[in-house]
């Protein structure tokens, strides 16, 4: 029996230092210097490298260097692809948040401002491995040279459509692209990565996978699923948590609660668990590369929190100034990914100014040729589209008679 | 007296039950500071603190469970899934857990919650924004299920269920939340402002759970259904010229069983119109309900109208949509034999 | 040719499956160096190694995913749940991904998995190891659902469900794992042992799915059930002398509804039977199709007779339970008008 | 791209260190000192106390002293009446264990070896406050004075059951004696005993929760769930979990994975988490206070991972002889948590091996009695039990048309 003096109890709601009206503040957020954080051997155990799940292993500085011990794993010429990556997925963003607008397509979701993530992860993995990703991984299509028409007429749900209409926008799937079909239920896929890598294992294979998962959805049961078999069978995927601070209008502290990060979470699976500057081409790199290897020598995976910020509205059915202040994207502490890598680049001596306003030229005329054949092809209600028929097919590998009679009932 | 949205309809029934009564809270996934992707719950923090209404972590299975152990401790929490899509990872809290606390304690616990959960197609928002999964609660002894069509109906049946002291699962069709949709998608949206059932009293009115209404009083069939299909059924009647008798059912458990049986018995011909999927769907329980008890009037088979054996397709919304040209096919048939 | 309970029938299909093919694997919770709770794995991790055969953490829905994944990666897992009653925390994995993944990726991605699951009562269970759910799984579209009676159908149904390139729902009637349980619970057991579907070929052989079997002609009425309800059901005709014609359903989804329909129009009645409770069960389904296939055919109306629309209670089991006298009340009525 | 030579991967499967067969096998269980773990202040911060998630905290030594910071939170009385409750128990277990073999019940569950958890625990909480329990918590009920013989008649599915022959045996419940409905379905009720808590929280009561969860079944959804609602809302609540090393054939690897210990999983959600002696029973009611002290004063939640052995079968259901070696129990490093308090008494001088004789027949007597007054009233199979109405009441509060018109066809 307890003999305390019992005072009443309060319900602690926690809430972002600041909400529209206020200023921007990311003071609270510590952010490391580059090339502090030690890189560590590839079959190091989770408890001693846990600092690594509490600090950002971060490449580039302020100067545009690469520095420590993460620096080194890209050559010149894969980081001028990687900004031209970047710079095409964020043409790509921009046409398809206007097609929307004009009634195109139904919906879209960007990936403004965490390009470097995806982008640079996707060079990471080597043919035949497989990404469970959520909405917002376009970059690994992107950076893994998948057509942009072809994802176009996906988002339009066009006559090429390879999808035939039935998914929502940007819900890609391309198993040669190593690319799991996206589901809109989120964090399902988590459990999923880890039985294709569980199998991979089982079949001896060499192949791998990674999953993805957003800040917000880490409070989701299917998480801790994921978790739980990949620490059991030291499966070999990697466990991506992309931490770009709002869940829609949720700031990430409500996921999170206690712990000081995501990648604490991993640490309680006894996975080695890091933290990366999402914004940080390179450093995102070179981590996913130290993940790769761990998976590939079986030593089992390894969760990794992207740190980042989302720049643009969630999808195109939010708009964010209701739930954050103005600027709040301008304030973030670690800078915009492509900007980043293209100060690399040019104190690097291998670009200028002049190149990247060109690049970025380029890019864009390539997104809009694209587009331009996407839309031959047909838009959400104009042009060819998949027919009423495609409904009907593929619901099974056969069409069971009841579905037969439905689509003649249909009259299709 | 304001004319109002079905979600202002929806926010209000909140309002009204959490300044009556204290235990009432509300939370779920961005239902505090914002208000809800939908806006049902705009202002609620303000006006009632943070404690009273808050954001969850995305764990439906979290607010559920949560929303139970509350409840065993005094409160009445009404919780949102953003969308029914959603509910799945809550589907074991909902059907094991609240729906029997009542009756594995002997009423030692009781679980007075209610989750609401925007339903229902017709906004293109493929395969995880339109689902209709009602039929997986109507299999579930314990839970209550209603499902309203329209803004004055929606506040009554939305502070029974908060009232209620048993769980309740508030099914919202997202397609009405502005306007009384037919189903021409083609056609412009009147708004609930140029409706009668827009109309709905200031503070608190209850309409009791379990009662359907009437919505069309007719000879020629019955027309069951529930949500957005009523107004489906409305627009398919006058189109065909049926003199169709059209039954809201606003409950779909417990159900008016006798509404329908008094109806079916006078009209001697039944038509059932659903969104979900036909293949043990509600209709299906309704079908049997009505072959059972009406078995000796009935003029012509019991026709279902629904959505088909397919996950909602995201391109081809329309032709899944079970729309007016599709239930009036039906009521023609019917009324042939 | 051996004789066999339902259980061995089960652990022969897996392991013929296993042995003609090298990416079925099995697993779930201790299934693995133990076997099964039901013992339905035994001895499978000794023949084909850790990583075919093994336990996993307990954690349906970690189950679930994790199979789903690997059925994408190309193997076929054949996954246990340990009873039906905990499936729910897998609801989700199984209807909005296992259900969905072919038609929503277009085929480039397929999901063969196969999940057992033990189902039903009558073995004094309780709220949690008792149920019948198989209704939630019919209204999913992408799914197949299997529910045997007896062991030859067991062995040759789910070599059928693992080779089947899309999911199915394998649901093993608990009661009949020993013996061919009528509903007579007061009397001694019948081994299977003693009964001809005992009887169990070596190696393998194929039971097509969505096929039902007549297991008793009759012209008097047809009598639709599946499970253990197939054998109350001959009971109850037994005990009746009410000569009807029972059809093992088999497959709930696809359904053999030719099979339905010939036998309905032939004898003019029809009884509906399953241990579910009532409100939405598949009977629904099956009253529904019924009523309007067979209508003008149709001499009395369709009865249900299924669970109460209770939780499965522990003490009141064979108050619950639809034994052989509620059966063959039914079908004395339902001969009657 | 990854340039790493491949090499085949393969699947870890866990396994226990023996099975039948083999010779019981502890010699991996690192066993601490008694005394040795430090005893913080309740407002430790996680991150600061994390050493007492991997080491256990013990009070009884080998001579049965209470030694260490831990020590003391009992009086003389208090330890005496903590052994009548953890003999009482194991007296009430045989009993019932006996009575399902005579077919009298349907199913029993013991607790054999587990005593001092539940007894310990239950002590350390107030009037008002409200366990969420397993199947495995009766000691919770023992200790809190709650009628044998109304046990019994939940058990016997009698006239007397509470709950009216609608639960499984030993599925309890009651609201009176903080004892929540168990329900068959694992895990579910943790984050229900979160909200519960919250609900307090909100109701600026001083009334808090406790969780309770095994080993294995940490690997649920659920135990997620509750571990991030308690995290975030900071809720007053306990979250036990009792680790016995088995889950009925599978054991505790299965659920741990690579993590060293179950309390490690707190830690990644910020939760101060210790590791405690479950077969100590001063130890479990230090501990057990500590956390009781912290939720009281609105510090938040705390868990406890209560290390001990499933002594007996899981259930009537199991015979463990399938998949664990013989003797395995005995050899279990923890020992005894009834010989281990009685020991301690006779140490102090409080106790002799004749009391406990004596106890053990009082205890035993007080069972039986308690029998004979239940069987009076009815056993599963015979005598009055709850009717066939009885299982038509209570679906909800007011009976709907549907479930009377079935009771009518029913003829009850
Ligand atoms: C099971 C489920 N619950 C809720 C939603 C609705 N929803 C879609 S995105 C989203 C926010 C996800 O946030 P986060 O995981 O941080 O990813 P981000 O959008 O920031 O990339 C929510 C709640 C959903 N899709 N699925
Ligand atoms: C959701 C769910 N899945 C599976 C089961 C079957 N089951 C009952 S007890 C048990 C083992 C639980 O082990 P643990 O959590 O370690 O608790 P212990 O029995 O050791 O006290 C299992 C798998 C269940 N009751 N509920
Ligand atoms: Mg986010
Ligand atoms: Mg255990």
């Amino acid at each position: 029996m307890s003999e305390l003096h019992r005072s009443s109890l309060s319900l602690h709601v926690p809430e972002p230092e600041v909400r529209p009206g206020g200023s921007p503040d990311f003071s609270n957020v510590v952010i490391p210097r580059a090339g502090e954080a030690p890189r560590p051997e590839p079959d190091a155990r989770a408890e001693d490298i846990r600092k690594l799940a509490f600090t950002i292993i971060r490449v580039l500085n302020r100067e545009g260097e690469a520095v420590g011990p993460w620096a080194g794993s890209l050559t010149d010429e894969q980081l001028k692809a990687g900004l031209r990556h970047m710079l095409l997925l964020r043409a790509f963003d921009s046409r398809m948040v206007i097609a929307q607008r004009q009634g195109k397509t139904s919906f879209y979701i960007q990936n403004l401002g965490e390009e470097a993530i995806a982008c640079a992860f996707r060079k990471a993995l080597g043919p035949g491995d497989m990404n469970f990703p959520t909405y917002r991984q376009a970059g690994l299509l992107i950076a893994g040279d998948y057509p942009l028409v072809t994802m176009m007429n996906q988002i339009y749900s066009n006559a090429g459509d390879p999808l035939k209409g039935r998914q929502l926008p940007i819900m890609y799937s391309t198993r040669e692209n190593g690319f799991f079909t996206i589901s809109g239920n989120l964090a399902t896929q988590y459990p999923q990565a880890v039985g294709w890598a569980m199998a991979s294992a089982i079949k001896k294979d060499d192949k791998i996978a990674a999953a993805w998962i957003g800040d917000g959805s880490t409070a989701e049961s299917d998480f801790h699923a994921g978790l739980v078999f990949a620490s059991t069978y030291k499966a070999p995927v990697i466990l991506n948590v992309v931490n770009n601070q709002w869940a829609i209008s949720t700031f990430q502290g409500v996921a999170r609660g206690g712990a000081g990060t995501f990648a604490a979470r991993g640490l309680g699976f006894g996975i080695p668990s890091l933290r990366v500057d999402g914004n940080d081409y390179l450093a995102v790199h070179a981590v996913a590369s130290w993940a790769v290897e761990r998976a590939r020598r079986n030593l089992g995976p390894t969760l990794i929190e992207h740190v980042t910020y989302r720049a643009g509205a969630h999808s195109t059915s939010d708009d964010p100034s209701a739930y954050r202040p103005k600027g709040e994207s301008d304030a973030w502490p670690l800078g915009d990914p492509v900007i980043r890598l293209k100060n690399h680049l040019i104190a690097k001596g291998l670009w200028s100014e002049e190149r990247h306003v060109q690049l970025a030229a380029e890019t864009m005329d390539e997104v809009m040729s694209a587009q331009k054949e996407a839309e031959s092809l047909g838009t959400l209600h104009s042009g060819d589209r998949p027919s009423s028929r495609d409904m009907f097919e593929g619901v099974y590998a056969e069409m069971p008679p009841h579905l037969r009679r439905q689509r003649q009932e249909a009259g299709v | 007296m304001a004319r109002m949205t079905m979600i202002e309809a929806v926010r209000d029934a909140m309002d009204v039950s959490m300044g009556q009564d204290p235990s009432v809270v509300v939370f779920g996934e961005d239902v505090g500071y914002f208000g809800g992707v939908f806006r049902a719950t705009q202002g609620l923090q303000e006006k009632y603190g943070r404690d009273r209404c808050f954001d969850a972590p995305i764990s439906e299975s979290g607010i559920v469970g949560a929303a139970i152990g509350m409840a065993a401790n005094g409160l009445r929490p009404c919780v949102e899934i953003q969308f029914a899509d959603y509910m799945y990872p809550a589907y074991d809290q909902i059907t094991q857990e609240a729906a029997r606390i009542r009756y594995r304690s002997n009423g030692d616990f009781t679980c007075p919650i209610t989750i609401r959960m925007p339903t229902g197609g017709g906004i293109f928002g493929g395969q995880t924004h339109s689902q209709s999964p009602e039929a997986l609660f109507t299999h579930v002894s314990g839970l209550k299920v209603v499902i309203p069509s329209n803004p004055y109906d929606a506040k009554g049946l939305l502070i029974s269920a908060i009232e209620d002291p048993d769980p309740v699962i508030f099914m919202e069709p997202k397609r009405l939340y502005n306007g009384p949709f037919d189903g021409h998608h083609d056609r412009p949206v009147t708004p609930w402002s140029k409706h009668d059932a827009g109309e709905v009293p200031a503070g608190r009115y209850a309409i009791p759970l379990g009662k359907a209404a009437k919505v069309r009083e007719g000879s020629g069939l019955t027309l069951l259904t529930y949500g957005t299909m009523v107004h489906v059924a409305l627009a398919a009647a006058a189109e065909t010229g049926v003199d169709a008798e059209i039954l809201d059912l606003r409950t779909l458990l417990p159900l008016d069983l006798d509404a329908i049986v008094e109806s079916v018995n006078k009209t001697g011909r039944c038509v059932i119109l659903h969104e979900a999927t036909l293949t043990s769907g509600f209709g299906g329980e309704l079908a049997a309900l009505v072959a059972q008890h009406c078995f000796y009037r009935l003029e012509a088979p019991i026709r279902r109208v629904a959505g088909w054996d397919t996950p909602y397709p995201h391109a081809q919304e329309w032709a899944y949509f079970p729309g007016p040209a599709r239930v009036g096919q039906a009521m023609l048939e019917t009324m042939e034999g």
